[in-house]
């Protein structure tokens, strides 16, 4: 049963109500936003993870991101060994004014080197500055958070279950050899 | 004589100062008006920086360099409203002497069916408008 | 007469013409935004933003006077005045308390303040013409066919209530005001405000100043001072036409202790229909041109006339 | 109206030597100079070359004939004057101008040959005015006493002696409307028409109201007229040359 007008006074209503309610602004250089986990701010990079394998570069979309790196040799640990090349990372810069935040570099690193950091106030006036070198990368490095905690009911991470496999195996050794001095004793 | 005239007004302060006075108010504030947007317009002048630019002399169609000359053909239905506008005026103002006397005594009934009679006749009109679709946009 | 008593009546008809649409304009301001859930300026004054129009005063106070190039430059820059000054000489006459508090009684109040009012229509033609910009005139045509076609029922509203007065004195009629004026002029009251809001193109009635077809109508080349200017008329018009819709069908300053008190009555009732004005902008979408022109002569006038009839019958009936 | 109202100006001072011919009352020395003003843009409305600027010049001279009503204590008229003339007829002058053509600047072609006629019919039309109100008042000397030209005084004398003339008052205006609808409407009606019969051949449609209410006429002057008019939509002008066009107005 509506009444002529009821769609009208509906609208007046609905209005009034949100005048009464809380407003959801936020006084934003005033107050800092509240991000939410994993937060898409800005790319950081853990330079000692990086192994210059370009997955990432390679993979980029939009190909924002500029590595250079050379060669070294390190010499043979042991007489009879091959020496040993590894990389070196000479220069790592994202361009972020090219950069879409699609994340894929920080999901294809397998060495762990890229992070999303929610860091987000980063504007420069000049669009060329957008450029970030592996400096600033390494700086976002410690605003990036903690990983959030695990679903409890979730199983062990890998790592965690090895490295807790190898120091129970290495207590039960150890209390093995204690309890044999204790016999000798 | 001015004499005359000044007795005269002081013998009905009610009727004849208030009179004048209104509308001697009514000039005064005239004055006050222009002398306000006159104030306003010589700050702005002292204010207000001069830089030339034809560029800003242009006009302005939604950012784009305007199109065709600065007059258009609009719709002449306007034109009707306007005109519906000045009969239906020219009546409705006959409405306010009647409003002040036709409830006083020595009027009453006769005069209401008066002013019936006359916006019956407009009514008419405007119905005739409505059926001939004048208030229909089309 | 008192010349200095005049002068001062004056001066404070223009003080109100200057604040209160300030008040009003900073009201809808945060009101509109609440009712979208947002909170408004917050800066400007740093109380919650309350000299945000001070500052934008301030700011077109300095702002470059700009005219277009092919405008008809005298006319272009007269028609702000030309549109504002109407509303200025209406403050004038309305009353605000009894005892005669109010700026200066004319006889022929109300239909002083009709008269009045519709000369402003002349300032939107002139800048709407004059700016030599196809959408300026078309927002000039389109708000002079609005004016005018609500200025009639507006007319009918007011006639309305000159019958129940009996008088077309403005303090008069507040004083002959009796509560069940309420109820019997219901359909006047609504027709008046109605078409006063439509009077300010305001929304729902802003189809001259309509942004997504004709930019902003008749004021799209104005800037700065002049720009302020017609932004002050829309917003005494809000002033005005609550206070009169308050004193012609709400009692003015009738209420508790109203000798004392009228006063604050007045301008309580006034702000709460001003409220209502900004509430309804906030709600309703814009009507198209042609629903625009049709609510008035097809709903708005036909309601006037009933109204009319009403009011004479039952005035004959009653005295 | 205006030469008039302002000669009337003259006309109240011309009296007898008792009636302050010499000193003025401040009130008629407002009148007079208000009467210049509107004397003055009167002129001045009808000489500009520009369209808009005489509408605007009218309304100042219309304005300044309410300040004169208000000085007579005609308070009621005044405001008529300004709410009627002002605010719907002027405006109306206004609007049609806006509509059909008023370019910025002079428009030369809005110039008419017959001023010099028009001044002499004006001059006759003030002069037969002058005479007429000089004669019926003589030196009558009429008391202005404030609320004299209320809107009560007005009502009480319109319904009290002048109710026939203002009933038939309605009558005329309800032919103004029913003459202004009809006008306006009787292109909408006809345009269709052409369209609707196959037998009739079209005429340019846009030019239906003005070229063809002359007389039948042969099928190439009508095409030709239609190429001419520029708001002939080219629909209609293609079908012309078929059929000399009919003159169903005539």
């Amino acid at each position: 049963m509506s009444f002529p007008g009821a769609g009208l006074a509906k609208g007046l209503a609905v209005t009034l109500r949100t005048m009464t309610k809380k407003t959801v602004t936020a006084q934003y250089p005033d107050v800092q936003p509240v991000l939410p986990p994993r937060s898409r701010g800005v790319i950081a990079l853990l330079e000692e993870n990086c192994t210059v394998c370009m997955l990432c570069a390679r993979e980029c979309p939009d190909w924002c991101i500029y590595i250079d790196s050379h060669k070294e040799t390190l010499p043979a640990a042991e007489p009879n060994a091959r020496a040993r090349t590894r990389n070196v990372l000479d220069r790592f810069a994202i361009d972020f004014s090219l950069c879409m935040y699609c994340g894929i570099c920080i999901e294809v690193c397998p060495f762990d080197a890229l992070f999303w950091s929610p860091e987000f106030e980063y504007a420069e006036t000049d669009i060329l500055e957008l450029t970030h070198e592996r400096e600033k990368l390494r700086e976002w490095m410690w605003t990036v958070p903690a990983p959030p905690a695990l679903d409890p009911a979730a199983e062990e991470p890998k790592e965690i279950a090895t490295a807790r496999k190898a120091a129970d195996k290495l207590a039960a050794a150890a209390a093995a050899a204690l309890e044999e001095k204790g016999d000798d004793a | 004589m001015e004499g005359q005239h000044t007795a005269a007004v002081a013998a009905d302060p009610a009727a004849g100062g208030g009179y004048f006075d209104a509308y001697a108010a009514m000039g005064l504030l005239a004055v006050v008006g222009v002398l306000f947007v006159t104030v306003a317009f010589t700050a702005n002048r002292l204010l207000r920086p001069v830089v030339h630019s034809p560029e800003k002399l242009l006009a302005y169609e939604c950012g784009v360099d305007p199109v065709g000359e600065d007059w258009a053909h609009t719709q002449i239905r306007y034109y009707v409203y306007a005109f519906l506008y000045v009969i239906f005026a020219v009546d409705a103002i006959y409405l306010f002497p009647w409003a002040t006397v036709f409830a006083t005594a020595g009027y009453g009934a006769g005069t209401l069916i008066e002013m019936f009679l006359f916006i019956g006749f407009l009514a008419v009109g405007l119905l005739y408008a409505w059926k001939k679709g004048v208030l229909e946009w089309t | 007469m008192n010349l200095l008593d005049t002068v001062l009546r004056c001066l404070a008809t223009l003080v109100v013409f200057l604040t209160f649409p300030l008040v009003i304009g900073q009201t809808e301001h945060k009101v509109m935004a609440h009712m979208q859930g947002r909170l408004g300026p917050m800066y400007a004054g740093g109380f919650h933003g309350w000299a945000q129009l001070v500052a934008d005063g301030v700011k077109f106070a300095q702002k470059e006077d700009i005219v277009p190039a092919g405008a008809d430059r005298r006319i272009f820059q007269l028609a702000p005045a030309v549109s504002l000054l109407p509303y200025l000489f209406v403050l004038l006459a309305i009353p605000v308390g009894p005892n005669g508090f109010v700026g200066q009684a004319v006889d022929a109040g109300l239909f002083f303040v009709l008269a009045v009012m519709g000369v402003g229509v002349i300032g939107k033609l002139m800048a709407g013409w004059a700016s030599a910009n196809k959408f300026s005139l078309l927002g000039g045509l389109r708000t002079a066919a609005q004016l005018m076609s609500y200025e009639l029922p507006m007319v009918l509203a007011a006639a309305s209530v000159a019958m129940a007065a009996g008088t077309l004195s403005l303090p008069g009629i507040v004083d002959s005001w009796q509560w069940y004026w309420l109820p019997w002029q219901i359909i006047g009251a609504f027709v008046f405000f109605t078409a006063g809001l439509a009077e300010l193109q305001r929304p729902p009635f802003d189809m001259p100043v309509a942004d997504s077809e004709i930019i902003f109508g008749a004021y799209t080349e104005y800037t700065g001072l002049r720009f302020a200017l017609f932004l002050l008329s829309e917003y005494v018009g809000i002033l005005v036409v609550s206070a009169l819709t308050a004193v012609l069908f709400l009692g003015g300053w009738h209420g508790p202790m109203s000798d004392q008190l009228g006063w604050l009555w007045m301008i309580l009732k006034t702000f709460a229909l001003a409220f209502v004005v900004i509430w309804l902008r906030v709600t309703y979408p814009r009507l198209r041109e042609d629903q625009l022109m049709r609510f008035a002569w097809a709903v708005l006038i036909p309601l006037a006339l009933v109204q009319l009839a009403l009011t004479g019958i039952i005035k004959v009936a009653i005295s | 109206m205006s030469p008039a109202a302002t000669l009337l100006a003259a006309t109240g001072s011309l009296e007898p030597a008792a009636r302050s011919f010499l000193s003025p009352t401040g009130q008629e020395i407002v009148f007079l100079l208000v009467g210049i003003a509107v004397l003055g843009s009167a002129v001045v409305a009808v000489t500009t070359k520009q369209l808009v600027h005489a509408a605007l010049w009218l309304i100042v001279a219309l304005g300044g004939l309410a300040v004169e009503f208000l000085l007579l204590t005609a308070e009621f008229i005044a405001w008529v004057q300004v709410l009627i003339y002002l605010g719907s007829v002027v405006v109306l002058v206004l609007f049609g101008l806006m509509l059909t053509k008023a370019p910025i600047g002079r428009s030369p072609d809005a110039d008419s040959k017959n001023r010099w006629v028009a001044l002499a019919v004006a001059l006759a039309s003030a002069g037969t005015l002058v005479t007429l109100v000089v004669d019926a008042f003589r030196t009558s000397w009429i008391d202005l006493g404030a609320g004299g030209g209320s809107a009560a005084v007005t009502g009480a004398s319109l319904f009290r002696n002048w109710v026939l003339p203002f009933e038939a008052l309605s009558v005329l205006l309800l032919a103004a409307l029913v003459g202004a609808i009809v006008l306006s409407r009787g292109d909408k009606r006809r345009v269709p028409a052409p369209r609707a019969g196959k037998l009739r051949a079209g005429r340019p449609v846009g030019s239906n109201g003005t070229v063809a209410a002359t007389a039948p006429r042969t099928a190439p002057e009508a095409a030709g007229s239609a190429a001419g008019s520029s708001d002939a939509p080219s629909a209609g002008s293609s079908d012309a040359p078929s059929a000399p066009a009919a003159s169903e107005e005539s």
